[in-house]
């Protein structure tokens, strides 16, 4: 109850209206992407994840230079060592120090993940953009061209090209680069066609905007979320087909090595030198988990309807908002 | 328009019923006809035994025993296009044979008897009364049609030329290049009962002990092209009948009653061959006794059944090929300058390399292997001779000299120079290996840096070693059964030396030539051994190949069973019995 | 409706010809022949079998034969396995890889959709959390490390199933905990984002406002519209595992037509890989074409345009 | 046993967000007898829509929160209560029509199924009585043949059309009270005036009571038994419709029905309209709320919330002009408008 003594008489002056700011914007207001780094900032989950993969990269680079050993220098008297202070790792059938060759395969397995994800995808996403945008016959027939593009079994092109190209981590990504690219280019597609009659594009088109601006312009950064959440599932999955490869025999040439080359070699062993086969195969599921978190993240970081929904998760979603109670939510 | 799209509902369903109720049976058939355990003693397949398919007479009632093995899948069972050895591991148990060969002895089988002209070119064989399983007798036109369709330039068949050079039949060449009829060739029928081989010139290695197959010509114009596809497509003159075939999955075969020698061998009735690619999976199978025998242990597993395998030496020869024939001139010089490939051999540590990647196999310093007879039928041709060459442990100091003495004659002042040389194999893990291995040796010993390893699959690997685009060949031939068939491969014109048959030849020495075309025609054992000695050392000093490693193969039998004889060629369960 | 179905039916038959067009031609880029073999390394042996399998002739006039007995459905023979017929290869091999295909579908599917039910309901608790890692996980472990690991701990160690071979619903297990393992993880993944889509629908709102328990608001309203995104990629995905994965059948060593994808193409044996690539392309053209129709029923708003 | 059939004593409800809790709704009350219609006016983000669908617990729990306040229906509490309580009462007791009939409806379901359904779930009826009752429900809201209707999917049908399937399905288990939240908003103007005289027919047929969300006061004129006017959270001014309309004594009021369009009026004269925007209830201002727009807005104002003055038993206002300290203000409604006021000696509630 507000006693009558409080308010003075003096109280009841008018203000002039003009003084006063009314159109003060209270909430916090940001940019779209500061907003989503800030919000991925505070997903734990999603800097574990980069912490994973910046400390597997650094590793990759570093841990080859560092060691003492070479990654292709046998040393048939210390074969089958298993992980000891020496080898931290141990030694493969024929001496080499498997410490090196994890880390130089997955050096060989980021790159020709990190690569040959993002060429297939920057093809995927033009061809997509234009059979979405276009559509008609070129869309049918850029559709078509890729339906029996992906039921032609991908080793033919693989061969084809190990034997024009050689069989190194060139050809790899080649290889990457043509399979990859129509899976790319389907999803990019049906992206573009959803948000192609959405108002905001035809708004674009009836002012007169060209196909090329109302695309890159216009939807392309509408996109751009899920292109990022795209390269961050890709990437994983060509380090997958590349295992896939190495188990079928026609991962990269020897000496070179990949963690996949690694893993399906110790996937015979697992009984007799299990080490063989679980150092390998842990590192690559422990990148390609990295990979499909951060991705994972990113989704929910992107979508401003998730945005509220992520404190979802409790009462005191306020207090501690940083991180701790949000979830890996999709 | 309502109707329409149930119908379209209705046929959805059923085809996804139809996935499931299609797919569920596809081991059905399997499960029923083979013991799951086979623990039990007999075999209690629910197939009735002795529904042999169209034999007369009663069988008598034998004691029911199983031999489940794992072994490989044949390519084909078409005897006419048939090229590997997998293959004759099955003709061996299906068909009769005119002599059956029985742990490294070929016995007289449909063939009573034969007899030999003075200049050892024509053998004349009495036939004994055999039959197929569906009762029509086997005659000495069988055995001649086997071997006049081999030959027959219009099927196609790829081993004619290997027969041509192994026997040399009376004009059989010319027939092959389709320059004279069926009648020139010395391959005949005289009546039902005897079969008259004649040979353009004596051969010593040849013992007249044929180990051919009965072919019917009807039969094979009756299947045409799906002649050895599916168990129908085969004729069953032999031990055993194949009952059934599961793609990649299992063979069955059963006793054959009308077999010549039915009671006097091949004791166990029913044989499983069970066909696995993954050496894990065999291994475990064999631990659980679903096996009783693993024809080929993965190098990986040799330790875990260490108490149950065995070896057996004489697998296929695989050397380092240099190409002379390179079109790049300077490569073509290295590879051909002796004190380098001299220098490339001396520095690997066969022994070594073996134990590491490929411990069933042995280390192979010389182009005769272990396994062949020498002077005498009981002793080692390795033995009697033994020539100088490398090491089987390497020897640095020498490569180091002779890669010196390379460099000088070429003109290099140091290893740097040399361009970079690459190295061809097969996309196969245990040649991938050896490949690293080898490189890596040259690379630490001889300070070898650039060359470049080239894995493709074997058709590619192939192609490419027939059409001289390559500098380094890792090869692997085949060791045959005497050492003239390996060292006549070298000859000038040899099946190996000039691939092609155009007339480039990687190796040409006249000496060596005519010490191989001696040996061929001496019947003197001692001396003809002699002579291959001395060939064999001639090759060694200056032949394009560097031997490394001889295959071996190591096989696991179970305890309980008895009488059991490993061989490359032929699966011989002549007097095997299963007593589980 | 009708005219839309035919229009189809005539994409998928010539798409289905490009293909068998495509690959009959990008094979014969590939160096070598079949016939090369450790055994066979003499050019004039080779000759003689090429002119027997007809393979010297111009290229266009194997491509008519080839085309003439594809339209009869006769794939022809091996060139590699003599006397093996593509026809019974198929006919033998499939149906053991359709079972396994279906087991983990059927197995698969359902499961993962419930997980990602569950997940999306209970959103920011720990199941969510679990299904969630559960998820990722099996999409990240190679398939040929979850099969060793699977047979190494289930067969091996445990002994609760047979370790390989196709011979009884046992054996079939193993190969199927495999192959749904990263099954259950992307429908668990999609199926989750979706359903929290639907989440913020009006119509779950006027469903509430109508009383309605809440087990009949998740299935008869929000699954039912969850779900039709999910069959887009139902098509190709049956497809893809009825046609068997080299990497299950190898490891534990079922007869199926996986392997046979991969050694047909190392061997270069023509016939078999066109059988197999053109078999396979028909099952996937005319899977779209089945989910194409499948979704109209579901979704009423789609009428074909 | 209060006697009034819905009776709201104040109500408090905060969403918690991201950026911290937004205090949707401040401090509600109001009450509301069996077939009266009870109009709720404010701008959008007022929180009205809140206050009705907390009505009916449709809030989902975690965001949104009760802070305060009770509602009692018929006597009994329904703050408390938990979700599947409430199910039986929604769909029974009270029903909703929503604003876009396009997105409210499911689409993958024929129309009439999702009547039958709420049939169903309150009515013991076997399916075929629950289709022949959802038919009778199509026909009387004036749905053309409403046996093919029954079979349509939501697609098919037009907005009017649309929301007429919502007031069938809305009333089809004869609810005691109708909350319509926005019912016309979505819908062209002559749709708009057909859906109105359907409510109101329906209103005097069956005795539902309604409670009308808008912010359009032509629809409240034609429809309102009383009237409540929203702004901030709070309810600054209600009381029967001549109160509102004729001696309105809240600046925000006089605001909002300067700012609608009336024939009566000359074409010259410039329609006012209300400077600023709503105040983001992240962070409520602290004095009244609408002090920042407010013309005559003074120095208590800004420091002190002001209290509810009663005009009348059904009229009252809460705004320091009242107070008799502050100076006498003349309502800015124009000359010819008859709704000339002299607001003076309320007194403190």
């Amino acid at each position: 109850m507000i006693r009558d003594n409080d308010i003075k008489n003096t109280d009841f002056k008018f203000i002039d209206i003009g003084s006063m700011d009314t159109e003060s914007i209270v909430r916090p207001s940001t940019s779209y992407w500061p907003d989503v780094w800030m919000r991925l900032r505070r997903n734990r989950l999603a800097m574990t994840c980069l912490t994973i993969i910046a400390v597997l990269t650094l590793l990759a680079i570093f841990a080859p230079i560092l060691s003492d050993y070479e990654y292709d220098a046998t040393n048939l008297s210390k074969a089958n060592l298993p992980p000891c202070a020496e080898h931290w790792f141990g030694t493969d059938s024929v001496g080499r120090d498997l410490w090196t060759r994890v880390w130089v395969g997955a050096r060989v397995s980021l790159m020709v993940g990190l690569v040959g994800a993002i060429i297939p995808f920057v093809i995927g996403t033009i061809v997509g953009a234009i059979a979405g945008w276009f559509g008609g016959w070129i869309d049918m027939i850029i559709m078509r061209i890729i339906d029996v593009g992906l039921c032609i079994p991908s080793m033919i092109y693989v061969i084809l090209i190990i034997l024009y190209l050689g069989g190194g981590a060139k050809s790899l990504i080649v290889a990457m680069a043509i399979m990859g690219w129509m899976g790319s280019a389907r999803g990019f597609r049906a992206r573009v066609l959803q948000f192609k009659n959405r108002e905001f594009a035809l708004a674009a088109k009836t002012l007169g905007a060209s196909p090329k601006r109302i695309v890159f312009r216009h939807i392309l950064p509408n996109i751009l979320g899920n292109i990022a959440v795209g390269l961050a599932s890709f990437i994983p999955s060509v380090i997958f087909m590349e295992a896939g490869l190495s188990f079928i025999g026609l991962g990269i040439a020897p000496p070179m090595t990949s963690l996949g080359q690694l893993a399906s070699d110790g996937a015979g062993k697992y009984r007799t030198f299990f080490y063989q086969f679980a150092i390998p195969s842990l590192v690559i599921s422990i990148i390609i988990f990295a990979f499909f978190m951060f991705g994972n993240c990113l989704r929910d970081s992107l979508d401003p309807k998730l945005r509220d929904q992520m404190l979802i998760n409790g009462r005191r979603g306020r207090k501690d908002m940083a991180g701790k109670k949000v979830s890996a939510d999709e | 328009m309502k109707k329409l799209r149930n119908l379209l509902l209705v046929l959805l369903v059923a085809t996804l019923l139809f996935g499931t109720i299609s797919g569920c049976n596809t081991y059905s058939g399997g499960s029923t006809s083979t013991p799951d355990q086979s623990t039990e003693p007999t075999s209690s397949g629910t197939d009735n035994e002795n529904d042999d398919n169209g034999s007369g007479t009663e069988q008598p009632t034998v004691k029911e025993t199983t031999f489940t093995f794992v072994g490989d899948q044949p390519n084909t069972l078409n005897m006419i296009l048939s090229v590997s050895n997998i293959d004759s591991h099955i003709f061996y148990l299906t068909s009769a044979m005119l002599f059956r060969p029985y742990d490294g002895v070929s016995y007289p089988e449909v063939c009573e008897d034969f007899t030999v002209s003075e200049d050892k070119t024509v053998y004349t064989y009495k036939l004994r009364d055999a039959q197929y399983s569906d009762g029509t007798p086997i005659t000495a036109e069988h055995f001649a049609y086997y071997l006049l369709a081999r030959l027959d330039p219009e099927m196609g068949s790829p081993m004619a030329a290997d027969l041509i050079n192994t026997y040399g039949f009376l004009n059989a060449a010319a027939y092959n290049a389709g320059e004279c009829s069926r009648e020139d060739v010395g391959i005949k029928a005289l009546d039902e009962k005897t079969l008259e081989i004649t040979l353009e010139r004596p051969i010593a290695t040849f013992d007249g002990k044929l180990d051919i197959y009965p072919l019917r010509e009807e039969f094979v114009k009756e299947k045409g092209e799906a002649l050895g596809g599916t168990p129908d497509d085969l004729e069953y003159s032999g031990p055993y009948i194949l009952k059934e075939w599961v793609l990649d999955g299992y063979m069955d075969f059963v006793k054959n009653p009308t077999y010549i020698d039915a009671d006097k061998s091949f004791p166990t009735t029913n044989i499983r061959m069970v066909i696995s690619s993954d050496h894990n999976t065999r291994v475990t199978m064999f631990e659980n006794g679903e096996v009783d025998c693993l024809m080929n242990v993965g190098n990986d597993y040799l330790d875990i059944l260490k108490d149950y395998i065995e070896h057996n030496p004489g697998g296929g020869h695989q050397a380092i090929q240099f190409n002379r024939l390179n079109q790049d001139p300077a490569k073509a010089a290295i590879l051909g300058n002796k004190n380098f490939r001299k220098a490339l051999s001396y520095a690997l540590n066969r022994e070594a390399i073996v134990a590491a990647t490929n411990p069933s196999s042995a280390p192979l310093t010389r182009l005769v292997s272990s396994n062949h007879a020498g002077i005498r039928e009981d002793s080692l041709f390795t033995e009697d001779f033994t020539p100088n060459t490398v090491p089987a442990a390497g020897d640095v100091n020498k490569a180091k000299e002779y890669l010196d003495a390379a460099l000088q004659e070429l003109g290099y002042s140091s290893v740097s120079e040399l361009p970079t040389l690459e190295y061809l194999t097969f996309e196969v893990p245990t040649y991938r290996l050896i490949a690293e291995t080898v490189i890596d040796q040259w690379k630490q010993l001889l300070g070898l840096e650039n060359i470049s390893i080239l894995l493709l699959p074997v058709p590619q690997a192939i192609q490419a070693m027939m059409t001289y685009d390559y500098d380094i060949y890792y090869t692997s031939l085949s060791s045959g059964d005497d050492p003239i068939e390996i060292l006549s491969m070298w000859v000038t014109g040899g099946t190996v030396n000039d691939i092609t048959g155009s007339g480039r030849n990687l190796f040409e020495n006249e000496k060596y030539d005519e010490l191989v075309a001696e040996a061929i025609v001496t019947f003197d054992r001692q001396k003809r051994m002699e002579l291959l000695a001395e060939a064999e050392q001639i090759i060694l000093e200056e032949g394009p190949i560097e031997p490394l490693i001889v295959d071996g193969i190591y096989y696991a039998v179970a305890p309980y069973v008895e009488g059991f004889v490993y061989s490359s060629d032929y699966y011989q369960f002549n007097y095997l019995v299963v007593n589980k | 409706m009708r005219r839309y179905i035919v229009r189809r039916f005539f994409i998928s038959v010539v798409t289905v010809w490009t293909i068998a067009t495509v690959c009959f031609f990008l094979l014969r880029l590939l160096p070598g022949n079949p016939f090369l073999s450790t055994t066979i390394m003499k050019q004039d042996m080779v000759d003689k079998m090429m002119r027997y399998y007809g393979l010297d002739k111009p290229l266009w006039q194997q491509y008519i034969t080839y085309m003439g007995n594809l339209l009869r459905g006769d794939f022809g023979y091996s060139l590699k396995y003599a006397g093996r017929s593509v026809n019974y290869v198929i006919k033998s091999t499939f149906p053991t890889s359709a079972q396994l295909g279906m087991q983990a579908l059927f197995f698969g599917i359902p499961t993962g959709t419930l997980l990602g039910i569950i997940s999306a309901k209970r959103r920011g608790k720990e199941l969510d959390y679990a299904f969630n890692a559960l998820s990722v996980i099996g999409i990240s472990v190679p398939s040929f490390i979850i099969a060793a690991l699977l047979q190494y701990i289930l067969g091996l160690k445990l002994g609760w199933f047979p370790v390989a071979q196709w011979k009884s619903f046992s054996h079939t297990i193993l190969p199927t905990l495999t192959l749904s393992f990263g099954i259950i993880a992307s429908h668990c993944r999609s199926m989750r984002t979706l359903m929290l889509e639907v989440d913020q629908q009006d119509y779950l709102k006027t469903a509430r406002a109508k009383g309605l328990g809440e087990t009949r608001i998740v299935f008869f309203h929000q699954i039912r519209n969850a779900i039709i995104p999910m069959i887009t990629g139902l098509g190709t995905e049956i497809a893809g595992l009825l046609m068997g994965s080299y990497v299950v059948e190898k490891i534990f060593s079922i007869p199926g037509m996986g392997s046979y994808f991969v050694t047909s193409i190392q061997g270069l044996d023509y016939t078999m890989v066109l059988g197999l690539v053109v078999f396979q392309g028909t099952f996937v053209v005319f899977a779209n074409f089945l989910v194409d129709i499948l979704y109209v029923i579901v979704d009423p708003r789609i009428r074909i345009s | 046993m209060s006697k009034h059939l819905l009776e709201v004593k104040d109500l408090y409800v905060s969403f918690d967000t991201y950026a911290g809790e937004v205090q949707a709704v401040r401090g509600v009350d109001f009450t509301l007898d069996g077939g009266e219609t009870l109009a709720i006016v404010g701008e959008s983000g007022c929180g009205k829509s809140v206050t009705v669908q907390t009505i009916m617990k449709l809030n989902p729990e975690p965001p949104s929160r009760i802070k305060g306040g009770s509602i009692l229906y018929r006597g009994e509490e329904l703050i408390n209560k938990t979700n599947r309580e409430m199910q039986a009462y929604r769909g029974k007791e009270f029903s909703m029509i929503f604003q876009d009939s396009m997105t409210s409806l499911n689409p993958t379901m024929r129309v009439g199924r999702q009547i039958s359904e709420a049939i169903l779930k309150h009515r013991k009826m076997d399916r075929k009585e629950a289709k022949k009752l959802a038919v009778e429900m199509l026909a009387k809201v004036g749905l053309p043949n409403p046996d093919k209707c029954y079979r349509q999917y939501p697609h098919t049908l037009s907005g009017g059309m649309r929301q007429r399937v919502m007031i069938a399905m809305a009333l089809s288990c004869e609810p005691a009270i109708l909350l319509a939240d926005e019912p016309t908003t979505a819908l062209d103007v002559t749709t708009q005036a057909q859906i109105l005289e359907l409510m109101k027919e329906i209103k005097e047929r069956t005795g539902t009571s309604i409670i009308l969300i808008t912010h359009n006061l032509g629809v409240v004129s034609r429809m309102a038994d009383r009237i409540a006017i929203m702004y901030a959270g709070k309810i600054v001014e209600r009381g029967l419709p001549d109160d509102i309309f004729y001696r309105p004594k809240h600046p925000y009021t006089w605001g909002l029905l300067g700012s609608m369009p009336d024939m009566s009026l000359r074409t010259d004269r410039k329609l006012t309209s209300i400077p600023g925007t709503p105040p983001d209830l992240f962070a409520p201002p602290e004095g009244c709320a609408f002090a920042s727009r407010c013309p005559y807005c003074m120095h208590v104002c800004l420091k002190h919330e002001p209290p509810v003055f009663d005009m009348s038993e059904e009229h009252q206002s809460a705004c320091w002009l009242i107070d008799s300290r502050a100076e006498m203000v003349v309502p800015p409604l124009g000359e010819d408008k008859t709704l000339r006021v002299k607001g003076r000696g309320g007194h403190v509630v």
